[in-house]
């Protein structure tokens, strides 16, 4: 699988999410930048964490309005997939990607810690290789979770079954809506989440679970 | 030309900052404090001269930028002199 | 707009900091009334801060050198050689004025300073920690100071990008109107690319780069060394703002040229910034400098060339750069959006020369700027020695169990969670453990050997110690130090310090401080555990009234295989449960008398380092020998907390058989040194306490765990639910009543 | 009784929003864009009828809690009606 991670400035889990990727497909993914028009030819296309422009504005805002961004658009309507992992997912809110958005975490506090995913949807080019409602454990690391919507497109995306993670067992760490952790489009190629996957992927992490997230766009797109 | 851009979110989309402060206001002992809002303000310092092209362009950064207007209000006010 | 040919009045040289002696001084060495710009300069070059008039003559009797020492005291931060051709740069620096200020801002400069030091020297930070006292919990201010501070921290690092994995929290009352906020950063660079602040070659351009200048933290520096008093508030325009976003591009800006081989030398902005800087670059190379201030980007207008000199704007660098590479270099820096502007050259004059609209502002010796600062041999006094606490002079609780429950949730001893859980400690992939426990681990990555080498964290000092007993309280701070990363199973390589103390112009404060050196300095020689770099902050104190006596020491360890690490938890029922070390029952100053018993007595414990040195060499040992499955070293509160922690941190409890030849409160509570608390397979006991007697270390048998309580001898058990609830409960609940700090 | 805080940094103060901003405008392709300040701005809805009560209460919470005076300024602005 190729695939491409794009750097923002302010960005600061590119290397977290470029090593996973290696380590797990086995192929060196690309490092995008931000200013770039243009995506190379890729299976899957990721917004990693970060502070991206020290998310002064919103967070993921002006990232969201990047010059690459357009191509993103593009490649994500092409059915290319895209994933966004916190800071990503807050860009692809902010991007109309997704609906919704992160707001600040409800406790008005920055949070790292690891909490309980219930797989919500196992039915899904990022999820095949979970079982559904399987828990694992990930961990967070933000400011702004606290995923909100309005009522109509909250419905909508349950309905749809949309809502791809949930934190489970009263580990919600942000306040989000219905313990929404990450949700996807409606055609399925474009995900995002506010927890860190490519933080959970090898025995030093304490937990490998993580994995099976990209090992299922592995098989995915194979 | 100087102006000043208000953004508010909407009414219904939760404002996390708000609530903390409104139940950091009873704390304090501040009392028949019914509702705090949190928004951001922008003073902006423009060459353009012409308020008309001045607002137009003020409406298109807010648009684009300042403002996230799927959960966000805006309002603008130019210092005219 | 300042004028430069004001006349210097004393009271305008009092209000620079500078004592009338120093100002004669300055009259002596250029021969002329100096103008404002250089009082300014002289302010910031002379004054404790960057000068440490009050503590070079002691700093000198610490052991700097050692096999792995590459570069020690002196340069932005120390160089400590880990094999496979990679280095580790680490520093501690304090930010306390500032932060009690403005708790947020004051913090968050602090860690970008500290981060600064490490990235100007080449290397790509890996860890940060953090060690933080604050006042008494019911003082007014502190519950402020607390969460500012603490958000301060985790804002800046967390947006930055590195994790901060570790520190230090205490409160006390001498803290009340001046919190310590010293952090610490350590960095992964080539052994061979290492980059130095000493200029090099005549009529090269120096570069400025970063974010522009303001008129920020003006005098901060002079602020930094002012005891606090009323007219505090008068300071706080001197408050900085951090940007770790313009950091983050700084830090990568920085890396990437200095692959490019553009950089000559390189000196971050710190305090009282383009002056440090410039002239340590200049003196240390044996050069001048020139420099046009008009080439300075600068936030604001009308800025003076005592403004810019003085100017502490955060997220700046200076730089001498290779002329050949200059088009390179710039564009490396366009393309992370950061200013970029040959300010200045080299000059073979030794003159330190500011320029501004074409005239001269200042024109100084560059070298004697520096080396010819005031340096004081304060007078001091021994601290007089606290007389040692016979046991049967410290009544036992009527029940220990209740007395274990009350100490864990104690504000010195409950969990720091509600702390670090706003830091992002796990960025980076390479946490191997993170907060919580003795020391941090990180896993060295990059490198030829792949992932198995890793490095260890810790920061340690036990002020009450150090009140009690400066000699012994300096020995303890680095012995534990030393232990914490013993008890991961990494070896110590070396430390850097941060020693905050009172007003060294009081003979008893200086003698703190002498005191506290001699004993760092003792444990540092006997450990082999070198200071390769520190910071000093004196005049703690408001309203004439000290700190305890605070040298925290930064130590970094180094574990040849990620895989031979240990951890506190206990891992599974019905493991046998040892003690290393010999329990005397030591009760002076210890958590339970000052707490539960609320005497501030005794002598402090004391520190045989030739034991310290031979218990920890055993424990590394048999953790590297795969036989033990968890390693905890008793400190504050003694062996039974060292027992609660391990039990609470693996959700087992323990069945523990006291000792009868001693006092049980004695040896529940006492806190004698060179101890661990370690586990294993019952199998595996008689071979340990074999091999410990032959190596002359004494262990015993403490009991086994299992179940989810914690019982002792025919006590009745505590449920692991209290303990944790106790443990984890203080400091949340602590922090969710109202903040009723009036920040005007 | 209506009323709005709004929040500055003091003049001279950096202000990482604004420049981030800033930058972000320009490469949009906003020409012109001298100098943008980001601040906050509170909407508060109080009990109180008493203008002059309602100014004091303001003026006590922007103190304890609205505004870090460190280094920001504040402005009440009252609906009288
Ligand atoms: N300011 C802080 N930031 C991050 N971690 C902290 C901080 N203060 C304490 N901790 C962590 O809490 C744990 C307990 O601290 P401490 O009691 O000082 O440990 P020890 O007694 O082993 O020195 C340690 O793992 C320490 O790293
Ligand atoms: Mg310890």
């Amino acid at each position: 699988m190729k695939s491409a991670v794009i750097v923002f400035p302010g960005s600061n889990r590119e290397r977290d999410m470029l090593s996973a990727l290696e380590k797990i497909t086995g192929k060196k993914p690309l490092a995008v930048w931000h200013a770039d028009k243009e995506l190379p030819k890729v299976d899957l296309v990721v917004l990693p964490g970060g502070f991206s422009y020290g998310d002064y504005l919103r967070t993921g805002a002006i990232a969201a309005r990047a010059a690459i961004m357009d191509d993103v658009k593009k490649k994500a309507a092409d059915g290319v997939h895209v994933l966004g992992v916190c800071n990503g997912f807050q860009m692809l809110c902010e991007a109309g990607l997704l609906p919704g958005i992160l707001m600040r975490n409800e406790h008005l506090k920055f949070v790292c810690r690891h909490v309980k995913l219930e797989v919500a949807n196992a039915d899904t080019n990022f999820t095949r290789k979970y079982k559904k409602g399987e828990v694992w454990r990930c961990p967070v690391a933000h400011g702004d979770g606290n995923y909100f919507t309005d009522a109509e497109t909250l419905a909508r995306l349950e309905g749809e079954n949309r809502v791809v993670f949930r934190y489970a067992e009263g580990t919600n760490p942000n306040g989000s809506l219905n313990d929404i952790a990450g949700i996807m489009n409606e055609r399925g190629n474009v995900m995002g989440l506010m927890p860190h996957p490519e933080n959970e992927i090898e025995a030093l992490n304490g937990g490998t679970e993580g994995r099976a997230l990209f090992e299922s766009v592995l098989e995915a797109v194979a | 030309m100087k102006a000043r851009i208000k953004v508010m979110l909407k009414n219904g989309v939760l404002d996390p900052q708000g609530k903390a402060i409104e139940g950091a206001l009873g704390a304090l002992g501040f009392p028949g404090v019914a509702a705090v809002r949190q928004g951001k303000l922008f003073e902006v310092e423009l060459a353009e001269k012409d308020p008309t092209k001045a607002r137009a362009a003020l409406d298109e950064m807010s648009k684009k930028l300042l403002a996230n207007t799927v959960i966000e209000n805006y309002a603008i006010e130019l210092d005219e002199k | 707009m300042i004028a430069n040919d004001v006349k210097i009045t004393p009271k305008l040289v009092a209000e620079h900091g500078l004592k009338p002696d120093e100002y004669q001084r300055i009259l002596d060495l250029i021969g002329r009334e100096p103008t404002l710009t250089e009082l300014g300069i002289f302010s910031a070059m002379w004054n404790e801060h960057c000068s440490y008039k009050s503590s070079k003559k002691w700093l000198r009797t610490l052991p700097t050198t050692g096999p792995r020492v590459i570069c020690g005291p002196g340069e932005n931060a120390g160089v400590v050689d880990i094999g496979d051709g990679q280095a580790i740069i680490f520093k501690m620096e304090s930010h306390n004025h500032p932060s009690y200020i403005e708790p947020y801002q004051g913090a968050a400069t602090g860690v970008g300073g500290i981060l600064r030091d490490v990235f100007t020297m080449g290397a790509r930070p890996i860890a940060a920690l953090n060690a933080l006292r604050f006042g008494a919990p019911e003082h007014p201010r502190t519950r402020h100071t607390v969460s500012g501070v603490v958000a301060g921290v985790g804002g800046y690092g967390n947006s930055f990008g590195v994790p901060t994995i570790g520190g230090e929290v205490n409160f006390d009352e001498s803290y009340n109107g001046n919190c310590l906020v010293n952090a610490f950063a350590a960095g992964l660079a080539d052994a061979d690319k290492i980059f130095y602040s000493e200029a090099k070659g005549v009529g090269l351009p120096i570069v400025y780069l970063g974010s522009k200048t303001g008129r920020d933290g003006i005098h901060g520096a002079t602020m930094a060394s002012a005891e606090f008093d009323k007219d505090t508030e008068e300071k706080r325009p001197t408050v900085q703002i951090g940007d770790p976003f313009s950091e983050k591009l700084l830090l990568e800006a920085c890396l990437e040229l200095m692959a490019t081989g553009a950089v000559i030398a390189i000196q971050d902005m710190g305090a009282a910034g383009l002056t440090c800087s410039a002239v340590e670059m200049g003196a240390k190379g044996d050069l001048g400098v020139e420099l046009d201030l008009d080439k300075v980007p600068c936030r604001e207008d009308g800025m003076t060339a005592y403004e810019m000199m003085l100017s502490e704007s955060q997220e700046r660098m200076l730089m001498v750069l290779d002329p050949a590479k200059e088009k390179q270099a710039e564009a490396v820096f366009r393309k992370w959006g950061l200013d970029f502007a040959v300010i200045g050259y080299t000059t073979d004059d030794l003159r330190f020369r500011i320029k501004r609209h074409g005239e001269v502002m200042a024109d100084l010796p560059i070298k004697e700027l520096g080396d010819q600062a005031p340096e004081y041999d304060r007078p001091w006094v021994p601290t007089p020695k606290a007389k040692a606490l016979a046991t049967s002079d410290v009544p036992a609780p009527n029940d220990i169990a209740e007395t274990l429950v009350k100490i864990v949730g104690l504000p010195d001893m409950a969990s720091r969670r509600w702390v670090w859980e706003q830091y992002d400690h796990l960025i980076q992939g390479n946490t191997a453990i993170g907060p919580g426990g003795d020391a941090a681990v990180i896993r060295i990555s990059e490198g030829p050997q792949g992932g198995t080498k890793a490095l260890a964290f810790t920061l340690d000092v036990s002020p009450r110690y150090c009140a009690a007993d400066p000699v012994e309280g300096g020995k303890q701070a680095v012995a534990e130090c030393w232990r914490n990363l013993t008890a991961v199973g990494a070896e110590p390589l070396a430390i850097t310090d941060n020693l905050n103390f009172g007003n060294p112009e009081k003979p008893e404060i200086m003698g703190q401080f002498v005191g506290c050196i001699q004993g760092i300095g003792e444990a540092a020689r006997a450990l082999d555990f070198p200071v390769v770099s520190g910071n000093v902050s004196l005049y703690n104190e408001t309203n004439g009234k000290g700190i305890l006596p605070t040298p925290a020491i930064g130590g970094v360890g180094l574990l040849p295989d990620i895989a031979l690490r240990a951890t506190v938890a206990f891992k599974t029922a019905g493991d046998a449960i040892v003690v290393i070390g010999e329990t005397k029952g030591h009760l002076g100053q210890s958590i339970y008398l000052r707490d539960i018993l609320k005497r501030r007595e005794g002598s402090a414990p004391p520190v045989d380092l030739a034991i310290e040195r031979r218990n920890g060499d055993f424990v590394r040992g048999e953790i590297r020998s795969r036989s033990l499955t968890a390693v905890h070293d008793v400190s504050d509160g003694g062996i039974l907390v060292a027992l609660a922690e391990m039990a609470m941190a693996g959700g087992i409890g323990a069945r523990i058989d006291p000792p009868r030849d001693l006092p049980l409160h004695a040896w529940a509570f006492g806190e004698d040194q060179a101890r661990y608390v370690v586990t294993l397979p019952e199998a595996l006991v008689k071979p340990l306490l074999d091999r410990a007697a032959k190596a002359g270390v004494p262990a015993a048998r403490l009991g086994t765990t299992g179940g989810d309580e914690l019982t002792l001898g025919t006590g009745a058990p505590i449920s692991l639910q209290r303990l944790k609830a106790a443990h984890e409960g203080w400091f949340p609940a602590y922090m969710a009543a109202p903040d009723l700090m009036d920040t005007q």
